[in-house]
């Protein structure tokens, strides 16, 4: 019996007692203070089975067949070819990983500011989990597109109920713009399917029957930008991501964290697994366009995100710049540049998502984002300002972090196809410099502007917490092979037939 | 053992630094600061055997050390790899000598700042970034310690953070040396994707032997010359130097003068192959470093904040290295590095001292013979200027500067078939920088040393502070006898030991120009003494007021430049586009469509809207008219009831 | 046509106009006593003689000396006609002035076929108005009675409470 | 024979009808309006008179009696009321002060 429907299926259920014990709880008595926390320590139970089930897959399988570590394959609606059919390879496992490492995270340092409905916001925050470990192993179309949209609910949710003073616009842009993308995504796999139905006669949702399907050029280039705009918008990719401050900045900050270290994410994957994979000549044609748009975003996120006063618009901005460096390596069509964005999403998911939890525990303490309002806090926490020092360095660039392996990955990759597109995005680093120093200055060095009774440093239990993520990140930045090696996306080719094979009932 | 010792010399104040970062606030200023030099001492004394291990074995014998791989991907590979070679050796023993003497003189000078910990946690990271800098053996891994270096002066520049000067200070200094970096990044790209490796032997190969093209070579030169040029403050980002000096003066000293700075005098020196191919990229460092050291002198000349005078010798002091490199006089170029690494860190901690025990007075017109309340320190600093300028044969810096000037005589561009560049001319810029250097060096000296005494100088220099003074005294009185002009025969150790792996340059100066070499220094020494030194000196002060006196002051003007060209314009276009403009056309576009679309609703259901809408008004004007008849006056009823007969009887009537 | 029936009947009519022109009461009530008078005279020729005394006595007599009795309570004055005058514009004449113009010649249409009279008969007597009325109609003068006495409690009770207000 | 044929006096009764008409219609003082109602009455009884004398029935005059008997009734009352008003604070007795009835 393969693990990942448990995996898949564990966290909302873990989410579900979560909610429960706390309904019980008010239920019964709200008298002893060590059980107030019950439905905290469930949800970290959940996510530390969860890890073991994850450690269990990772490391279970000394002997690997096939490039797919696992897979699973039940029918749902037979009629129409459509299964649940999960499958996870090395890029899955990394960014699940990820997903694990940032859910830890946020449990430790931001959950627990959540005093109003504590229980509910566990279940959604475990259930955004599930769609997004679920997009990462679904390989049946209809199932992805079904994860896809079941991580935004209990993100809008989370947004909208958790969230800070313009929450509600904030979460219906958030929604209107990946729902409406999400649909156009719709739309290009049941062309997909269709297309595949009139071709060989077999109704299938299976990614790897529909990788197979004959199509012609300009309808592979139409359902890849169906795919690609559901993508970008998610990413997010320039000319769309006006969702993305907003949201980012409105949401509360265990969402923020989420949003941008794996929702983003999602994004990326989809672009590797389902633009570059299905439609490889398709994506091709389209390299220079999105690389066009890799290099706008990157160095019009910087330049926004010079501008902000906000600290987590700020950070929201430079996320899509660099989201802009992961477009511009998976559309290079080299491989060194997909482990480029590979590395750079992993880098990023950490870094931006340290940051807003940092920006978090400002906001916690000073109830402000503004950044002409917060100032010295160096002198009155300098935990918390070496760790914001840190992860702000590291979103700038700076070699031996793994931001740098990401970018400079990305670039090498870019300049054998345009050295003039490399040139500009170098450029981008030089803004990150601005941006990421501007933020520094402002918030932690300068002159103190608030009261220094309000402000406390983190407590050593989250500075290790951080001293965790910023090791991975110098891991991630010195000894990246493992992880390339590891995390590299199997190739279509091989695994179509092999684990066919391999799994064949 | 090599293998073992290598690592550990850059472990070492890498480790000191965590402990020091990590124990923050819990360790006394005395235990950190002994950390610190515990860690750079260790890396010191490493550093010393791993040099004599490698003077011992053969000529040409490297050490080198790969610790893991970093990248190794299809058609790319990058190690995480050291090498020790005999430019290696130069640049780690001044590193870490220097490096250790300046910590010991910041124990003392930083024992009562509250930020210590800080302070020698970035100053280890430093001098641990700098140590992978010069050692590595892979120019991706070489990048770390680049950018890891001016991470570390960011730190240390914004150290006293609560003043917005120091802090945007920091800032400038990043952003420009970050320019560089990614100029420098895009070299390494080009490299990158031309060899297939950044590994620096590969590189150089595939270089040497043709496997780069040659517009290729020139560009990548270019790169890599604009990111040596930021690091080093030459001109065209020389302005971030001289502002640098907000930092504390142990920093100035160690970072902004002895090493960081001259990490792109190491950089190209190390790709010294790559440039010899890149005849135009070597024409125009030579000028650029020509054009520095003037200007550098000139401003440094009419300068009164001591700290700045320094800053503006090390840009012209660094211009002469660029001026050897680019004539092709690699050995001189490092061995000026090495003298002024000496001399300079020397000029800087003594004006640290006398700073400090003057009550943080740094305008030299306000010190004034201060030769008899300090006279140590004052004999330091002499012997400092005496290096700087290049005091013949009693200093370093003469034999230095004589070398560097031998080999740009001998320098010689042909750029294209008609227009040659010779390296007279530039001999004879160098020529006059080193009388201007004298000039300069030496009012500093009259002014705030001699003459009527000016502030009260209290306290005494401590002990600590002291030892490094000396020995830095020695090294830049003694550190140049190692290498003798050829003129006179006897010692050439430097270049023996560097001639392996640098290529010397060519030797064969007439001899006079060794005598002019010695005589401008001294005439310069002269005229300071006549202008400035004198009991009753002629010049006093340089009028301020005269333009060009203000115009070269600020530095040419380039920091006004750069703020009207640069800093103005995108200060305001970030602030004109800091709502994001997408979002407002997005959203300016939902809305628009939010309006065409109700206003389509409206004009659909228009039609029946104002049916009732005018029913509704019909009826409520008639509900009004009705009403008015109803006004309650006894003759309009009786009106209407004869109105109503009159109807009735007409119906009646026609019917 | 008698002369004098058309002399009488001049007279009601012109002062019926006199009685709504007028500017002061009492000259209206006076040129309203003529009018009854003259109609009196009327109801004689139409062989009403019994009608016609009950005109001058009740009408005449006791309805008009009420008339005058309440405008001397009224205390009316020269502003009062002035103010008369003031209301007897002709714009407040000229709709009312149609509108009873046309009622009056649609009347006037209506009536038109009444033409040709029935041979000479007697004339109807009190006698055989006291037989009616207290034969056939003997209910409805009971009504009228009662009438009568509403009309005198009412009457009495609107004055009673001004007495009181007084 | 009767000395006034019924058609004239119809055509009386009508003229003095229309002219009590015009009368209640234009005055506004109250007195006259009751005057003008009073010329209306007449016309009526006029009518009913002629009407009796022209196919001799005695009806005729016992409708005068009553209009009679409704005449000084409403007279009276009418007076009543204007003299109510008039102590009340309506001096001018105008008829359409009283209108707090009006739509």
């Amino acid at each position: 019996m393969s693990p990942l429907p448990a995996l898949v299926l564990l966290p909302i259920m873990g989410g579900g007692l979560a909610w429960l014990t706390e309904r019980i709880q008010l239920h019964t008595a709200t008298t002893s203070p060590p059980s107030r926390n019950a439905s905290w320590w469930m949800m970290l139970a959940t996510l530390i089975v969860e890890t073991l089930l994850l450690a269990g897959i990772t490391f279970g399988h000394p002997t690997r067949t096939g490039p797919w570590l696992e897979h699973f394959s039940m029918p749902w609606i037979p009629t129409m070819g459509i299964a649940v059919r999960l499958d996870l390879d090395g890029l899955s496992l990394s960014l699940i990983w990820l997903s694990l490492i940032l859910c830890f995270l946020c449990a430790c340092l931001a959950t627990r500011q959540v005093t109003v409905k504590s229980g509910a916001f566990y279940f959604l925050f475990l259930m955004t989990l599930t769609g997004i470990i679920g997009t990462f192993v679904a390989t049946d179309l209809f199932l992805f597109f079904f994860f896809w949209e079941l991580m935004l609910v209990p993100m809008f949710v989370l947004i909208a109920v958790w969230g800070h003073e313009d929450r509600q616009r904030a979460a219906l842009k958030f929604f209107m713009f990946t729902q409406g993308s999400g649909l156009l995504m719709l739309l290009s796999i049941l062309g997909l399917v269709i297309t595949h139905d009139r071709e060989t006669g077999v109704l299938t949702f299976d990614y790897f029957a529909l990788a197979q399907t004959p199509l012609s050029p300009t309808l592979s280039m139409l359902l890849m930008l169906g795919f690609f705009i559901a993508f970008a918008v998610k990413l997010p990719v320039v000319p769309v991501h006006v969702w993305l401050p907003d949201a980012h900045t409105q949401a509360p900050t265990a969402a923020s964290v989420l949003l941008a270290g794996i929702l983003l994410k999602t994004g990326g994957y989809g672009m590797i697994r389902f633009n570059v994979m299905l439609f490889p000549d398709a994506a091709i044609h389209f390299a220079p366009i999105a690389m066009g748009l890799g290099v706008v975003g990157v160095l019009y996120g910087a330049w926004l995100s010079c501008a902000q006063n906000d600290i987590k618009r700020l950070i929201a901005y430079s996320s899509i710049s660099h989201m802009g460096f992961v477009v511009l390596g998976i559309f290079t069509g080299s491989r060194l540049g997909m482990q480029g964005a590979i590395i750079q999403m992993l880098a990023h998911g950490l870094s931006a998502g340290a940051l807003f939890l940092i920006a978090g525990a400002i906001q916690d303490r000073l109830h402000t984002r503004d950044m002409h309002r917060i100032g010295g806090l160096w002198a009155a926490m300098p935990r918390l300002s070496a760790s914001g020092l840190f992860f702000a360095v590291a979103s700038l660039g700076m070699p031996g972090l793994g931001n740098f392996t990401g970018e400079f990955l990305v670039l090498l990759a870019t300049w054998p196809v345009s050295p003039a597109i490399a040139t500009l995005t170098t450029v981008g680093l030089v803004l990150a410099a601005i941006y990421a120093l501007r933020m520094v200055n402002r918030v932690f060095l300068a002159a103190p502007r608030v009261d220094p009774l309000l402000l406390k440093d983190l407590p050593a239990r989250q500075t290790a917490v951080f001293a965790c993520v910023m090791i991975f990140l110098v891991v991630l930045g010195l000894y990246p092979q493992p992880f390339m090696i590891f995390s590299g996306p199997s190739p279509l080719s091989v695994t179509a037939t092999t684990s066919r094979e391999d799994h064949a009932p | 053992m090599g293998e073992i010792l290598l690592p550990l010399l850059i472990l070492s104040p890498l480790a000191a630094s965590l402990v020091v970062f990590v124990s923050a606030g819990r360790l006394s200023a005395c235990a950190v600061g002994t950390l610190a030099c515990t860690g750079v001492g260790m890396s010191a004394v490493i550093s010393v055997i791993l040099s004599v291990m490698l003077l011992s074995g053969p000529a040409t014998g490297t050490l080198q050390v790969m610790l893991w791989p970093w990248i190794h991907i299809a058609g790319f590979s990058a190690d995480i790899a050291f090498m020790l070679d005999r430019i290696s050796v130069v640049m780690i023993l001044v590193v870490t000598i220097v490096g250790l003497l300046i910590h010991i003189y910041a124990v003392s000078y930083m024992h009562d700042d509250p930020g210590i910990a800080r302070f020698f946690g970035s100053m280890t990271l430093f001098i641990a970034s700098m140590l992978v800098l010069v050692l590595a053996s892979d120019l991706l891994c070489l990048f770390i310690g680049w950018e890891g270096v001016g991470l570390c002066s960011y730190l240390l520049i914004g150290f006293w953070y609560d003043t917005p000067a120091n802090t945007a200070a920091a800032r400038k200094a990043f952003y420009m040396t970050r320019m560089g970096d990614a100029a420098l990044l895009c070299g390494l790209l080009l490299l990158a994707t031309a060899a297939g490796s950044l590994h620096i032997g590969t590189v150089l190969a595939a270089v040497a032997n043709g496997q780069v093209a040659l517009s290729a070579v020139n560009m990548a030169a270019l790169f890599i010359l604009i990111g040596a040029l930021a690091k080093s403050a030459q001109i065209p980002f020389q302005t971030w130097l001289p502002d640098a000096m907000a930092g504390p003066t142990p920093t100035s000293a160690l970072i902004h003068a002895a090493t960081m700075v001259t990490a792109g005098v190491y950089l190209i020196a190390r790709l010294h192959d790559l440039f010899v191919m890149a005849v135009p990229v070597m024409a125009l460092m030579a000028v650029l470093g020509a054009l520095t050291l003037l200007m550098g002198a000139c401003t440094a000349l009419v300068q009164s904040d001591l700290k700045r005078i320094l800053a503006w010798s090390t840009i012209s002091q660094l211009g002469y290295m660029f001026l050897a490199l680019g004539c092709g006089a690699w050995q001189a170029a490092l061995f000026h590095l090495m003298t002024h690494a000496f001399f300079k860190a020397l000029l800087f901690l003594t004006a640290g001292a006398v700073i400090v025990r003057t009550h943080h007075e740094q305008d030299i017109f306000r010190l004034g013979g201060l030769r008899h309340a300090m006279p140590g320190l004052a004999a330091a600093f002499i012997t400092g200027a005496s290096a700087l300028a290049g005091v013949p044969l009693v200093t370093a810096g003469f034999y230095s500067k004589e070398m560097i000037l031998s080999g740009v005589w001998a320098a010689h561009f042909r750029l294209t078939h008609e227009w040659t560049l010779s390296g007279h001319v530039l001999w004879g810029i160098g020529l006059l920088g080193a009388f201007l250097s004298a000039l300069y060096i030496f009012r500093c000296v009259f002014i705030v040393f001699f003459g009527k005494s000016g502030t009260t100088a209290t306290g005494r220099t401590s002990r600590l502070m002291t030892i490094p003074l000396s020995c830095l005294c020695v090294l830049s009185l003694c550190g140049g006898i190692i290498e003798m002009p050829m003129t006179f025969p006897p010692l050439h150790l430097f270049s023996a030991l560097l001639d392996p792996t640098l290529p010397p340059s060519h030797a064969d100066e007439p001899g006079w120009l060794v005598l002019v070499g010695a005589i401008v220094p001294l005439a310069g020494l002269g005229v300071a003494w006549v202008l400035w030194g004198r009991p009753s000196p002629i010049m006093r002060e340089i009028p301020g007021q005269a333009a060009v006196i203000r115009f070269a002051r600020t530095g040419g003007g380039m920091d006004v430049v750069y703020d009207h060209l640069f800093v103005q314009p995108f200060r305001f276009l970030t602030w004109l586009t800091r709502h994001d403009i997408l979002d407002h056309a997005i959203t300016g576009t939902g809305r628009l469509t939010q309006a065409v679309s109700t206003s389509v609703l409206r004009s659909r259901t228009g039609f029946l809207d104002i049916l009732t809408l005018g029913g509704r008004r019909g009826i409520r004007s008639a509900d009004h008219l009705l009403g008015q008849i109803h006004n309650g006056r006894v003759r309009w009823y009786a009106a209407w009831i004869v109105g109503g007969l009159c109807a009735g009887l007409a119906m009646a009537v026609l019917a | 046509m008698h002369a004098l029936a058309l002399l009488a009947a001049s007279v009601t009519i012109i002062g019926a106009i006199m009685v709504i022109t007028r500017k002061v009461a009492v000259h209206a009530v006076l040129y309203l006593v003529v009018t009854l008078l003259a109609l009196a005279a009327l109801l004689v020729m139409l062989g009403a003689s019994f009608a016609a005394m009950l005109e001058i006595i009740i009408y005449a007599g006791a309805i008009m000396v009420l008339f005058v009795f309440v405008i001397m309570m009224l205390n009316l004055g020269q502003s009062d006609s002035a103010r008369e005058k003031e209301w007897l514009r002709p714009r407040a004449w000229l709709g009312p002035g149609i509108l009873a113009a046309i009622v009056c010649a649609e009347l006037l249409y209506c009536i038109s076929p009444f033409s040709g009279s029935l041979p000479t008969i007697p004339p109807i007597t009190a006698h055989d108005v006291g037989l009616s009325l207290f034969g056939r109609y003997v209910l409805m003068v009971e009504l009228v009675s009662f009438l009568l006495l509403s009309g005198l409690i009412s009457a009495f009770h609107i004055g009673r409470n001004w007495m009181e207000d007084r | 024979m009767p000395a006034f044929p019924f058609n004239d006096t119809v055509l009386l009764a009508t003229v003095l009808f229309s002219v009590g008409l015009t009368g209640v219609l234009v005055r506004r003082n109250m007195v006259f309006m009751l005057m003008s109602l009073d010329i209306m009455l007449n016309a009526a009884a006029l009518v009913f008179v002629g009407a009796g004398a022209r196919w001799h029935d005695a009806v005729g005059q016992v409708m005068f009696l009553l209009i009679l008997a409704l005449a000084a009734v409403e007279t009276a009352v009418g007076l009543a009321i204007i003299l109510r008003l008039h102590a009340q604070g309506r001096p001018t007795l105008d008829a359409d002060t009283g209108n707090l009835l009006q739509g």
